[in-house]
């Protein structure tokens, strides 16, 4: 029995939502309408995050890493974010979306430690002032407020030798509300 | 001197592993030194021996002069400093010395004599090679330095003696505004910085980084491999070189490379070492600094010779002769070197360190890689992010771009951003292709928005492979859903114990 | 001829990638085919399109004519054959021919013409190349036959017309056992095959197997790219081939390719070939047969002549002139391929297919890496089990040998076996080190057993790892013992489970 | 606390067990005495199956599988194959090592497809004779018998077509009893 999906699509930078109509016609083998279109896919993964893709012919080598809904695809050099939603989740995100507005999370953008801190919990900050600097490969980079506001919360500490202040790509570091 | 038996190369990444290549080759046995942090790097695995200098993690550091000393005496090694760390370090060659252990480069004098620019600059002039025209004197008599730029040549550069920023300096295009620059630049100069000294250079209009690569021995023997273009700089780093310069006439070469390989035979220097010239945009060179090291980008220099430097670095340190009279020395066609930094070009070049979940080099004709990753690898943070350097070579200058294409279309890296996109860019650049750029060239000639703008609009690719990988994901969580022992739950049960776990761990 | 925009190469693995990547250089789009067993293989993720030509995964066969032509048809793809398969079928070249595609290869009559061995020998023998001298007529006349074998030289082989397995076969070493060996064979044969006809050729001593590659145009243009010595062969396969021959003289070389170069040209032959030469241990020469396609062993001819064969044979399809005269024809330095099977040499070279587990290949100077595997690809059981090839170069003879120990030191594959050890053995044998071996080099020269000795019988290293594995794996399953909700089931009852789960699995 | 097993190792091809003294000094530190010699090694997975193991100061990238107790260990292209047992395991393996000899369970040397058939169950067979054919990328290998007997057991199939008969390396084929 074919496996069907109604998807909705959002890319980043573009302002169209796309409907996506796929079916599993056999495992790795799918049929896809967009618009007017048609699409025979061949989908197979290859490793951790490379798939080969063959649509219509055209033959692809992806680079695609998934976050939750949101999905980081390279093809032939090109970086897309795509968010794949189906109507339940479209739904929810419409109901939600307008509430988190003020709040502000900083994430760590790199890899990398806090080597200073600039800032405290409760002090006022300007859109674009430092709140702490994280080191990556030798050099400092400034982690920003997005906002005027003030810094709530601080998650982490800062340390001058690494190993006490290594924070992941997306850590939670502060927030501005 | 002993015969070299074994080389310890006080570095780390693509260079020691570099080393190590050659040392294999000879049949020299090899030693490598690592951080704690640096304890999968791929150098320890490649080495015959490996030894840890730091105490604990905590400790990154590299600059343990003692103990890699220590470690070449204990293990009967020479030393090969790589670049950057202890290379171009007089004090750690003296060190050398001093504990008996053969250094594989240049001599403490030479390194101390081209360790300060001034210096080296009036040294090799002295030994007949130009440098940019000028004087460090402040200008005191007005009709005195006017004669001297007339003597040096418009477009003349004022600069204050103990300025900086910017302020204090003045670019004079013709005699009859040399008074009145002179006089802002020097009230300017004594406003900024309470003195009004003011001295003047030859300004380079449209600059060339063009080196010599030479290497001499301690017989009194010394020639040059020819020249390399290295004037796409971003941030004063060199990101692409090539030999020989696309630039520069055959004329200009004969001359530079001579004069550089005299310079060298004068001074008795020994080793491999790079002459640094500014060039101008009418062919006049002029000695910049000079590099008493391996640098970066030698292997264009020996893919167009065939000659191996770190082989000769190796005979010269056991005071062998040059296996090469400059005779002979010949080039043959063309090449390219891109270095790979674990970067994202789209994002302002920040660093992008992290796990390699995927690394496939290129492979095929006319490529050479030299890497520091592998697959699996997670890139430290605390060193330079040049994860490989790689190469195309070709008969001509348009077949080694072509193949450099088709190179780096091949490299696959996920897990992290590189500076790949950015090559590409560069390599489709005109002025670029043309092959006469300068200095300036990242910064008047290449757009950087061009760069992050997509080769295809077209979002029908992604979305349709994102879609399908969404429909994947969801069949593996019912499948894991179905197994479960807690089937029964309601959903908002269980989401609330997920959430509960997630807090205890955080 | 209308420009080649697009080609399909109709076959597999890495012969497909090494023609995709030559294609990719031009700016020329690539069209791959595969079979469903073929669905991951790297080709197919290499080229811009890719057709399945299967219907179902039992069917694992390349060979499906009508379908491959269709697909050039509707792409608008010329077809490159590779090596194998279509490669020298000149059926499918005619049928290209009658669908309107072009074909990257020689024409339908000089595959025919080639495709005989005693008719290809005939036509060389007219172009004036030397053929092994002897007569494929029974001889009737004792007296004449001892004036012809003679004329030709001692050694020569009696044969019987109608043998095989060796019998009625006398090896001859001077004229006056002619006459005995002569009735001895005659009667043999009779006996064995009921017809006592005997023939007689030249027997070479200590034969190799060189061969002389040849590029012609449409336009009565043809070259030689100098010669490959390809006389290490195992069950007559070749396993390593080196550019130039070390055995043949300057003056062989010199005769042998002019040779070739002219009958090329004198039969009106294009695109590329090769002519397979027995040289015997006087360094004369004689055709055996001419090969109408790319050669598996290409890669070394280019490197020391730095001509890209792919792209040529793309011209010449087009209708265009070859690129180069005879006298830009220039030999530089020394290489040597090394063919990677998946095959354990250390058990009789029995097939190793699998899953490659860990794929690393050589990086750093003078490598050449044409492969058809990555890292997590399962090397299917239908094909070939060459999964790459690695060249190495150098100025001289010893050093592409030494470099070539280097590279294959730092290739790392995990999960099945190759012929890598097989390769490093030949490297370092005295035999082929001298540069002087024949076809029976295998067999007489090489010592099997050597190769499966260990280089070092010290079992600490093995007995090490092997023993802080276990600990390890002893610690992760008692982790899991603990997390597991049976905590309080006696080991004895948990075991009986675990076993009666296995069986109703079995 | 360090983490202590003594361990019997034997070698195929060597005869002496090598008895090994083995302390975890710390994650990836271990101290090993074997014989008189005592060793600190530093032990780290680099992926699936290569190691860097440093002893005394000798740097080796290792090729390493593991299957039950015994490991294929390849160093510097030199195979071994180790088997490693604890006081425990080797007295179980002393008690029953000596009853399995009559019966001969023949185990596919390699992956491929049972091409043909050449004896039933009952058959007898002579030592080397081909019970069986296999074939692995293009070449057939004969299945022979590795003792006088009878062919008491085939748990496999034969077909021409490979997706019918394909079988993984170290499947049971046949028992010879």
């Amino acid at each position: 029995m074919a496996v069907k999906r109604k998807y909705f699509a959002n890319v980043e930078g573009h302002e169209e939502e796309l409907v996506v109509d796929l079916t599993e016609v056999s495992p790795s083998n799918y049929t896809v309408v967009m618009g007017e279109q048609e699409y025979k896919v061949d989908f197979e993964q290859i490793n951790e995050t490379i798939y080969s893709i063959i649509i219509n012919g055209r033959s692809y080598a992806i680079d695609m890493s998934e976050k939750g809904d949101k999905f980081e695809v390279i093809v032939d050099g090109d970086n897309f974010n795509v968010e794949i939603l189906d109507e339940m989740k479209k739904l929810m995100r419409m109901r939600t979306s307008s509430t988190v507005e003020g709040r502000q999370i900083i994430e760590a953008p790199m890899p990398g430690y806090i080597w200073k801190m600039l800032k405290e919990p409760g002090d006022e900050v300007k859109a674009g002032e430092p709140i702490m600097i994280l080191v990556a490969m030798k050099m400092e980079n400034e982690i920003k407020s997005p906002k005027d506001g003030v810094v709530t919360e601080i998650f982490v500490k800062a340390s001058e030798d690494p190993n006490e202040s290594t924070v992941k790509m997306g850590d939670k570091l502060a927030i501005v509300e | 001197m002993p015969e070299i038996k074994k080389v310890l190369v006080a570095n780390r990444g693509e260079i020691a592993i570099r080393v190590f290549r050659t040392c294999r080759k000879m049949g020299i046995k090899t030693v490598a030194i690592y951080t704690h942090a640096d304890r999968k790097a791929p150098h320890v695995r490649y080495a015959d021996e490996a030894y840890c200098i730091t105490d604990s993690p905590a400790d990154t550091s590299y600059l343990k002069q003692d103990r890699i000393i220590d470690i070449a005496k204990k293990t009967g090694a020479a030393i090969h400093p790589g670049y950057g760390f202890y290379a171009e370090n007089a004090g750690f060659r003296r060190a050398c010395d001093d504990a008996g252990v053969i250094f594989i480069g240049p001599s403490a004098e030479h390194i101390d004599m081209m360790g300060s620019k001034t210096g080296a600059r009036a040294v090799m002039a002295e030994a007949g090679v130009p440098t940019v025209p000028g004087t460090k004197n402040p200008i005191r008599d007005i009709e005195e330095a006017r004669k001297i730029a007339r003597e040096i040549g418009y477009p003349i550069m004022l600069k204050a003696v103990y300025g900086g920023g910017g302020k204090g300096m003045r670019l004079v295009h013709k005699e009859e505004d040399f008074e009145s620059s002179f006089r802002t630049a020097s009230s300017e100069a004594l406003n900024a910085f309470g003195n009004g000294d003011v001295y003047m250079e030859k300004f380079i209009i449209e600059p060339h980084h063009v080196e010599v690569q030479v290497i001499g021995d301690m017989h009194g023997n010394a020639i040059h491999l020819f020249d390399r273009e290295c004037s796409i700089q971003r941030r004063h780093q060199k990101v692409i070189e090539e030999a020989p310069s696309p630039f520069i006439s055959e004329e200009t070469r004969q001359k530079m490379c001579s004069v550089a390989a005299e310079a060298v035979k004068k001074i008795g220097y020994f080793s491999a070492g790079t002459l640094e010239f500014i060039v101008g945009a009418d062919q006049n060179f002029y000695f910049l600094e000079m590099n008493t090291r391996l640098q970066v980008e030698h292997p264009v220099t020996e893919l167009i010779t065939g000659i191996d430097i770190v082989r000769e670095m190796i005979f010269v340190a056991e005071g062998k002769p040059l296996n090469y009279a400059q005779e002979d020395v010949q080039r043959n066609g063309h090449a390219i070197e891109c270095r790979i930094y674990a970067e994202d070009p789209a994002n302002n070049f920040a660093p992008s360190p992290g796990l390699l979940t995927v690394y496939q080099t290129p492979e095929g004709p006319n490529v050479r890689v030299e890497s520091g990753a592998y697959q699996g690898y997670e890139i430290p943070l605390y060193y330079d992010p040049m994860i490989a350097k790689v190469c195309a070579n070709s008969k001509t200058r348009q077949g080694a771009i072509e193949n450099m294409k088709r190179i780096l279309s091949e490299y696959m890296v996920a897990g992290i951003k590189t500076s790949i996109p950015f090559h590409l860019s560069v390599l489709k650049n005109e002025t670029f292709l043309s092959g006469v750029y300068d200095t300036g060239f990242i910064d008047n000639k290449f757009d950087m928005e061009e760069m992050k703008r997509r080769e295809n609009e077209d979002v029908t690719v992604p979305v349709i492979a994102a879609a399908i990988k969404q429909l994947l994901s969801e069949k593996i969580s019912a499948a894991r859903a179905v197994t479960r022992p807690e089937v029964g739950d309601s959903n908002w049960k269980r989401f609330g114990r997920s959430v509960n776990f997630a807090k205890t761990l955080g």
